[in-house]
């Protein structure tokens, strides 16, 4: 059966070349606009090439950065969790609260309940067919509620006595502080899930074709119903690790950072459709809003106003360019 | 679906433009810090560089004359440089903006802190570095002269007793009260509630506290949540508002329920805006008491004598003004 | 009815099955039985409760009476992954894969080959997946995402993944419904290999010669209740074809060939002329003239880019070369609304991903492109809409509960032709056809025969893409012979036959004389098609 | 369906589950006032129901704009942005009176429109971060616009806009603003059900590519719906300073976005787009009224407060489910 030979022409081999780097750049493209900010700066502003400087993004990335990373799970397999700064919050408080036990209590406390509401959020929207963000925003709300409930109407922050979880949060090793190692440690090890495990194939497969997925007889509910769990325990942690930082469990944090979680994930290529996106790109776009904020503070004379109107503006500059470069891929 | 947000604390809505009345402080007593306790070299503010961490947006009176009147005292004393951030109600940012503002070379630091709590990683970073550090209108909660210098501001506390004072006398204390508290969450709320609470429960015994809803700060919300309330509960007679934004909401539902603020109603609130003063002189509103904003004399004044070796006070609490029926008319000028 | 040929129990068996939709009784009753080895075919028009039928047995649904057995055992699959699970391997009616993923995860996903350390072997996966694919002749590069590949490819990539899963019984839904000649023997031959191991398989398909060849036995279904079950030798075609529509139909084993492609065509100028086609690595200075009233094939193996020339002329595909006219007017090239403007339509491929919406009701499928002319002022009048589905929904034999049903919950069939009246809606000059009897049953397959014929006959121009190459021959009065994206030669009057297209397709007139049919998978092993990577993602 | 996908199938039309899933939100709003007709004191009184209605309509208007986004798969972050900026632009021009002034609002509305729908339709921007943009900056530039200050609106044409009523001084009055409401109801409804546009912008949001073959304007259709939306979300803004008698662009429309989406999404338009149920929409818009009135009347505490809503929600969309695309 040699009927349909393949005669290739001339430009193949060049054309594969070009497939390839369009490809990189389609993958990458939240990275390379990352490196053009990050040059841009270096030209920009003499303060901005330092090593402090670096630490500190770096340190103010990572409690995003955890939250992104569970965000990308949710995200891939189509969903959406809006409750994650909320969850943030709690986690914090009860991580203040708990550490009254040490440090296992400042971890497991937060943990289980965040994980708890995961479970809770993931049941409704896996088993119970709710649109994630509904049952998520309601999560926004109800878990505000229950910070405030928790701490008194939110006129209370809880301290952190424990040295060793103030460790945690403020210790540095390398000149890099702990929450820090924290985070890459979620991207390395989301990332091996994520493409190295029939876990992380299946919240592809979902996000790719949920209607599919179930037809090759994937487990879709109990993948849906993970990445919630995941997202919750992600939050959770980041929380954790935040009050560890500041020493308190503050009531208000976390407000409107599901917004910051899912524009990372969005600008680094993650399709909110589901079924793509990696967890560099995602690291690539928490990077990109903390530069940007870092870079809004080099001026250092901005209104808050302005400040708005520049942060948008650089948002919409990098999400265009984003798609633009990631644009051949899509149908 | 709201009262997740934090926004605008002491903040309400003013025509701009007014004569500006500096804070002075309370007459000094307490402990102090000094350079030698603090550690630290000491520094000519003159060349050098300044940082400004501002905690909310400036999208409302009260912030807008805290920046400007930093940075107005950074132009007259002829500073360097001023940094100014702003961390838009959102903890880590503050922490983050103190953190950048130091690695930019900042010599010196005054903060509006977002909350008593939680700034603690930016403070040892200037700690670290030997970088003074004032903080104006709201206190932390952790120790003066050592993870900053001193605390300017006023009491929120007694903000809120002042204001039961205030209400008690003008209603000859009775009547029933609902209370339009700010964000849930927010230091401020918390204090404004106990100072005004505690009081009336002292001194107001025939006053009643029939509701208690937040409003957010915002006017919409304390417009919408006074016309819920006035319509299941007619006998409300008082409102006490704990900014002058949502005062002058519910001044708005007063006057669509058809009622008459200031008479039928009466409004009390904290912050001392030119609308609500001029509300005042208009008699349709019954009083405010000052939060006042201009913390840049003050504050440049203690680092720069804290900078010469001199002993400044740790806790700095300024005179806020008062403005009932009696005394707007004269004073409405110095509202801001 | 029954005529056991074993004392053994059936390998899976339906006893009693009634399934209702909102408003339709989809299965009714329906006893089933498959045995081990046999391959059983699944009859019935479109809507007839095939597809329903097979998604009750895999746990897609529940039924509502009645139960499954396996091996004589009830089960309950509650969901695919159970059925599976127990050996039931299914390909569905429409590709059911994941585009976004490689060809390769598409095949293992869920059982992906594992290192020591619990990590998915991607090494492995890929090589797995090559010399899976290679054994059925299949040459694609498996890092690829599926979406890249035509649907034919989709469709052979499926049916690797439900093979290669070990399975007792395999299910097949209309497999061939977009496969070319030669992959469909690629499948016979595949069939006939896992009737060696003594896997049973349920074939579904309205191609009666595929059925005859590859099947023992049918059942035969009719609104959703089953009328027949016996040995197919016992059967003849027009019987079967009887049995299947209820109804005694004179010429519809010939599918309607009598009037079909008889030619119209005048001595009128062209309609269309389309003039060096080009689009890199996808098609290459095609020339297309069709004159009103004609039919014109398009041929070429999978992958050939006659999905692609279509595309060029529907305005869906922006050209690096080449124009398009209508009546001597050039069209926008690029541009969808431009080209039907100026009167070309085109019925896209993938009914699925590309025709219909599927939320929508028959009616608002029906007039989505006309709606514009149906509408006054911008205001949608429903009684010009209601007119013209009418008209449409009882010209096509479209078989819904109404023109308020939404169009998901018609059978395959009757989609595709919802998608016909559609363009049909619009009154064109040119209306360009991929594919329009995938998955349509003989009677209404004959129906839009004729209908090509009759809106030939009533001086549309045509252009026809099939994979049936009787199909193509059939309709065709001149047959344009793709290869590799470029014209390879022009069938013309008595040429049209089924010799000289297979001839040409093979690129070789002297190897004409060999039927491709002969092959078998085995021995192509080493010779795949290949039109892989010489190829750029579809616009 | 030989379509291989998964649908939940819908029970009957008559049976009591079928009823739930379809009047879900109405079911809810009906308990919520049965609700407080027993516990809520001088709850049933005309100028109780007038009171929810006028708080409704800023929200109502803004989900009307968000429920035709959402129709064709898109999200809109920026309406509480747009209705700032509204606000901002109001003081500026109210010398020429409401009318002028009230347009050039909208036109600026508008603008924001034309960028969200630019980035979406043209660029291929996903809805929900290109429009977060403009929800950061648009606030920014209505607060710059508005030299950062709060104004008194002291227009007798906008006050009676805010605060007037058709047949004043009579029980049945009606506020001017539940007029402009329901005409706007009454016109997206049309719009939806009974024009060409409305008609291919579902037919966008259940398939794109779909629509794309037919040969419908997509990108035009898009544009266009954002812009509906932002210049709804403008005059939400008109109205709501007009019912505070001053231009807040720092508070006015802050999170609405949140609460438009849920009123679709509880008034059973799904997320996933190729729906728009107005109906459902404002109905989804009422029941959150209520809520808050019945939270705030029983001086619910905040965190309380916001437990409470959360679990009405979904308790709303979860006897609806069904109904509600699975993702
Ligand atoms: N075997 C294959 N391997 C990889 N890509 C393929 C293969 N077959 C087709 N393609 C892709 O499909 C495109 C051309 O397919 P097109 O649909 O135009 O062909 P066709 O002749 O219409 O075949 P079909 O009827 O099966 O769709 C090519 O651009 C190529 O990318
Ligand atoms: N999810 C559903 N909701 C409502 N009706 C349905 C649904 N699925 C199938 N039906 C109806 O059930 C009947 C049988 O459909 P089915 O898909 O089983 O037909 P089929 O025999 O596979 O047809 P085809 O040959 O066209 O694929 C049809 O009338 C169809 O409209
Ligand atoms: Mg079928
Ligand atoms: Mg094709």
């Amino acid at each position: 059966m040699t009927i349909l030979e393949s005669e290739a022409g001339p430009a193949t081999a060049r054309q594969i070349g070009r497939e390839r780097i369009a490809a990189i750049v389609q993958s990458y493209g939240a990275a390379i606009v990352l490196v053009i900010l990050l040059v841009f700066g270096s030209i920009a502003f003499p303060t901005f090439l330092s090593v402090s400087n670096f630490t500190n993004i770096a340190t103010q990335s990572s409690f995003l950065m955890i939250i992104a990373v569970g965000m990308t799970f949710v995200i891939l397999t189509g969903g959406i969790d809006l409750s994650v700064g909320s969850v943030y919050a709690l986690g914090g408080v009860l991580a203040a609260y708990g550490s009254a036990w040490g440090l296992f209590g400042a971890f497991a406390l937060p943990l289980v309940v965040c994980g708890l509401i995961g479970v809770l959020q993931g049941a409704l929207v896996a088993y119970g067919k709710m649109a994630p963000f509904i049952v998520t925003l309601a999560g926004l709300l109800g878990v505000r509620g229950l910070v405030l409930a928790v701490t008194d109407g939110g006129s209370a922050t809880p301290l952190i006595a424990d040295r060793a979880v103030v460790f945690l949060g403020q210790g540095d090793v390398l000149g890099l502080r702990l929450p820090v190692f924290f985070a890459l440690a979620a991207v390395v090890i989301g990332s091996i899930l994520l493409s190295r495990s029939r876990g992380g194939q299946a919240v592809l497969a979902v996000g790719g074709s949920e209607s599919a997925a179930t037809l090759m007889g994937l487990p879709v509910a109990r993948v849906t119903f993970t990445v919630y769990v995941i997202s919750g325990l992600c939050a959770g942690l980041a929380g954790t690790l935040n009050a560890a930082y500041s020493s308190s469990g503050v009531p208000t944090v976390g407000v409107g950072l599901e917004l910051s979680a899912i524009s990372a994930v969005v600008i680094g290529g993650t399709l909110l459709s589901g079924g793509r996106g990696n967890l560099i790109g995602t690291l690539a776009g928490v990077l990109l809003l903390t530069v940007i904020q870092n870079l809004i503070n080099q001026v250092g004379s901005l209104t808050s106003s302005v400040q708005a109107v520049v942060s948008g503006t650089f948002l919409a500059i990098v999400v265009i360019i984003q798609t633009v470069l990631s644009r051949t891929q899509r149908l | 679906l709201t009262g997740c947000t934090n926004t605008g604390t002491s903040g309400s809505g003013s025509t701009g433009g007014s004569t500006d009345t500096a804070q002075t402080a309370q007459a000094a007593s307490g402990p102090t810090c000094d350079l030698a306790t603090y550690g630290g070299e000491k520094l000519d503010l003159k060349n050098a560089v300044v940082g400004f961490s501002q905690s909310e947006k400036e999208d409302n009176p009260f912030r807008i004359a805290e920046t400007q009147s930093i940075k107005d005292e950074a132009a007259k004393i002829g500073v360097k440089k001023l940094i100014t951030t702003n961390a838009q109600s959102t903890l880590s940012k503050q922490i983050s903006d103190i953190q950048d503002m130091i690695s930019q070379g900042a010599q010196a630091l005054i903060v509006a802190p977002l909350n008593s709590d939680g700034l603690e990683p930016a403070l040892s970073a200037a700690k670290a570095k030997k970088i003074p550090v004032i903080t104006i209108d709201r206190k932390l909660s952790s120790g003066a002269c050592d993870t900053y210098v001193s605390f300017l501001g006023s009491n929120f506390v007694e903000q809120g007793k002042r204001a039961a004072d205030q209400l008690i006398k003008g209603t000859s204390g009775k009547g029933n009260i609902a209370i339009l508290l700010g964000s849930s969450g927010n230091g401020v709320t918390t204090d404004r509630t106990k100072g005004f609470v505690d009081e009336i429960a002292a001194k107001g015994p025939d006053l009643k506290i029939v509701a208690q809803q937040t409003g957010d700060f915002a006017r919409d919300k304390g417009q919408s949540v006074t016309e819920q309330l006035l319509q299941s509960n007619p006998d409300i007679s008082v409102i006490y508002a704990e900014n002058d934004e949502m005062g002058l909401g519910a001044q708005a539902a007063i006057i669509a329920a058809g009622k008459t603020p200031g008479k039928d109603i009466q409004i009390y609130s904290i912050d001392g805006t030119k609308n609500a003063v001029e509300q005042i002189v208009a008699g349709a509103y019954n009083g405010v008491i000052e939060s006042n904003p201009r913390f840049g004399p003050l504050a440049f004044k203690t680092l720069q004598s804290f900078e010469s070796g001199d002993k400044v006070g740790q806790d700095i609490i300024i005179e806020d003004s008062e403005y009932d029926p009696s005394n707007a008319k004269d004073k409405v000028d110095s509202a801001f | 009815m029954e005529s056991p040929l074993t004392d053994d129990p059936p390998v899976l068996e339906a006893r009693g099955v009634t399934k209702r939709f909102a408003g339709v009784t989809a299965l009714d009753n329906v006893n089933f039985e498959l045995r081990a080895g046999e391959s059983l075919a699944l009859m019935g028009e479109n809507g007839a409760g095939k597809s329903t039928l097979i998604k009750v047995l895999t746990g897609v649904y529940q039924p509502d009476e009645g139960e499954i057995r396996l091996g004589g055992a009830v089960v309950t699959f509650a969901r695919p992954l159970d059925a599976q699970k127990a050996g039931v391997s299914t390909i569905y009616q429409e590709v059911n894969l994941v585009p976004l993923m490689s060809v390769a995860q598409n095949i293992y996903i869920g059982r992906e080959p594992r290192t020591r350390l619990g990590l998915i072997d991607f090494k492995r996966m890929y090589a797995d997946a090559r010399a899976l694919l290679d054994t059925y002749g299949i040459d694609v590069d498996v890092r690829r995402p599926l979406r890249s590949l035509a649907l034919g490819v989709q469709q052979m990539v499926a049916l690797a993944r439900a093979v290669s899963i070990n399975a007792k019984v395999v299910i097949m839904d209309e497999p061939t419904s977009s496969l070319e000649a030669r992959e469909v023997e690629t499948l016979f031959s595949v069939i006939g290999l896992l009737r060696q191991q003594g896997i049973a398989i349920v074939y579904v398909s309205h191609r009666m010669d595929e059925i005859y060849r590859v099947c023992d036995r049918a059942t035969v279904l009719r609104d959703g209740k089953v009328v027949h079950v016996g040995a197919l030798d016992a059967l003849p075609r027009m019987e079967l074809v009887s049995l299947m529509l209820g109804r005694t139909i004179e010429s519809s084993d010939r599918g309607g060939v009598t009037a079909f492609g008889s030619d119209n065509t005048s001595d009128a100028p062209p309609v269309l002329v389309a003039e060096d086609l080009s689009r890199r690595h996808q098609i290459d200075g095609i020339d297309i003239t069709i004159k009103p009233g004609e039919v014109v094939g398009l041929g070429g193996l999978l992958g050939s880019g006659r999905s692609e020339t279509l595309k060029a002329m529907a305005g869906v595909m922006q050209l690096d070369r080449g124009s398009v006219q209508i009546d001597g007017k050039t069209v926008r090239s690029g541009s969808v609304p431009a080209a039907i403007r100026a009167g070309i339509v085109m019925l896209p491929e993938d009914r699925k991903a590309e025709g219909i919406v599927p939320g929508l009701s028959v009616r608002d499928n029906i007039v989505l492109a006309a709606l514009p002319r149906l509408s006054k002022a911008g205001f949608s009048s429903r009684r010009n809409q209601d007119a013209v589905v009418d008209v449409f929904m009882k010209r096509l034999h479209i078989k819904a509960s109404g023109p308020d049903q939404i169009v998901s919950e018609l059978s395959g069939g009757n989609q595709q032709k919802v998608m016909i009246a559609r363009w049909l809606a619009m009154s064109p000059k040119v209306l360009l056809l991929d594919e329009p009897t995938r998955g349509i049953d003989v009677g209404a397959k004959a129906e839009v025969q004729a209908l090509i014929d009759e809106l030939a006959g009533e001086g549309l121009a045509i252009v026809l893409v099939s994979s049936e190459v009787e199909e193509v021959v059939e309709g065709s009065g001149r047959v344009i012979v793709l290869r590799d994206g470029e014209v390879e030669t022009v069938l013309t009057g008595a040429q049209v036959d089924e010799e000289h297209l297979l001839a040409a397709l093979a690129g070789d007139a002297g190897e004409a004389a060999e039927d491709p049919r002969t092959h078998d998978a085995q021995t192509d092993a080493d010779a795949p098609t290949s039109v892989t990577d010489s190829r750029g993602e579809r616009a | 369906m030989s379509q291989a996908t998964v649908t939940i199938t819908l029970p009957r039309r008559g049976t009591a589950l079928g009823i739930m899933q379809r009047y879900g939100v109405y079911i809810a709003i009906a308990a919520l006032l049965i609700y407080n007709l027993i516990f809520t004191p001088n709850f049933f009184e005309l100028d109780n129901f007038r009171t929810q209605f006028v708080q409704v309509v800023p929200v109502m208007i803004v989900a009307l704009g968000m429920a035709l986004v959402i129709g064709t798969e898109g999200i809109d972050l920026s309406v509480g942005a747009v209705m700032a900026l509204a606000a901002a632009v109001i003081p500026l021009y109210i010398g020429y009176g409401l009318i002028p002034a009230a347009i050039l609002a909208i036109v600026v509305g508008a603008v924001v429109g034309v960028i969200n729908g630019s980035m979406v339709a043209f660029i291929g921007v996903q809805p929900i971060v290109a429009t977060l943009s403009l929800m950061v900056a648009g606030r920014g530039i209505a607060l710059l616009i508005a030299n950062e200050q709060l104004r008194s609106v002291t227009d007798p044409g906008v006050l009676s806009l805010g605060r007037g009523s058709l047949f004043e001084g009579e029980a049945f009055r009606i506020p001017y603003a539940v007029i402009v409401a329901a005409v706007l109801v009454v016109i997206v409804a049309l719009l939806v059900n009974r024009t060409t546009f409305g008609k291919q912008l579902i037919a966008i949001g259940g398939s794109r590519r779909a629509a794309e073959l037919a040969g419908l304007p997509v990108k035009r259709i898009l544009l266009l719906t954002y812009v509906l939306c932002a210049a709804l979300a403008a005059i939400a803004g008109i109205i709501g300073t007009a019912r505070l008698g001053a231009s807040v662009p720092s508070t006015l429309g802050n999170l609405i976005e949140l609460s438009a989406i849920t009123a679709v999404v509880v008034g059973g338009t799904p997320l996933t787009g190729g729906q728009v149920k107005v109906g459902g929409t404002v109905a989804g818009a009422l029941l959150l009224q209520f809520i808050t009135a019945t939270l705030v009347k029983h001086d619910v505490p905040d965190a309380y407060s916001q437990i409470t809503q959360a679990v009405i929600i979904l308790l709303a969309v979860y006897i609806q489910r069904g109904r509600a695309a699975v993702r």
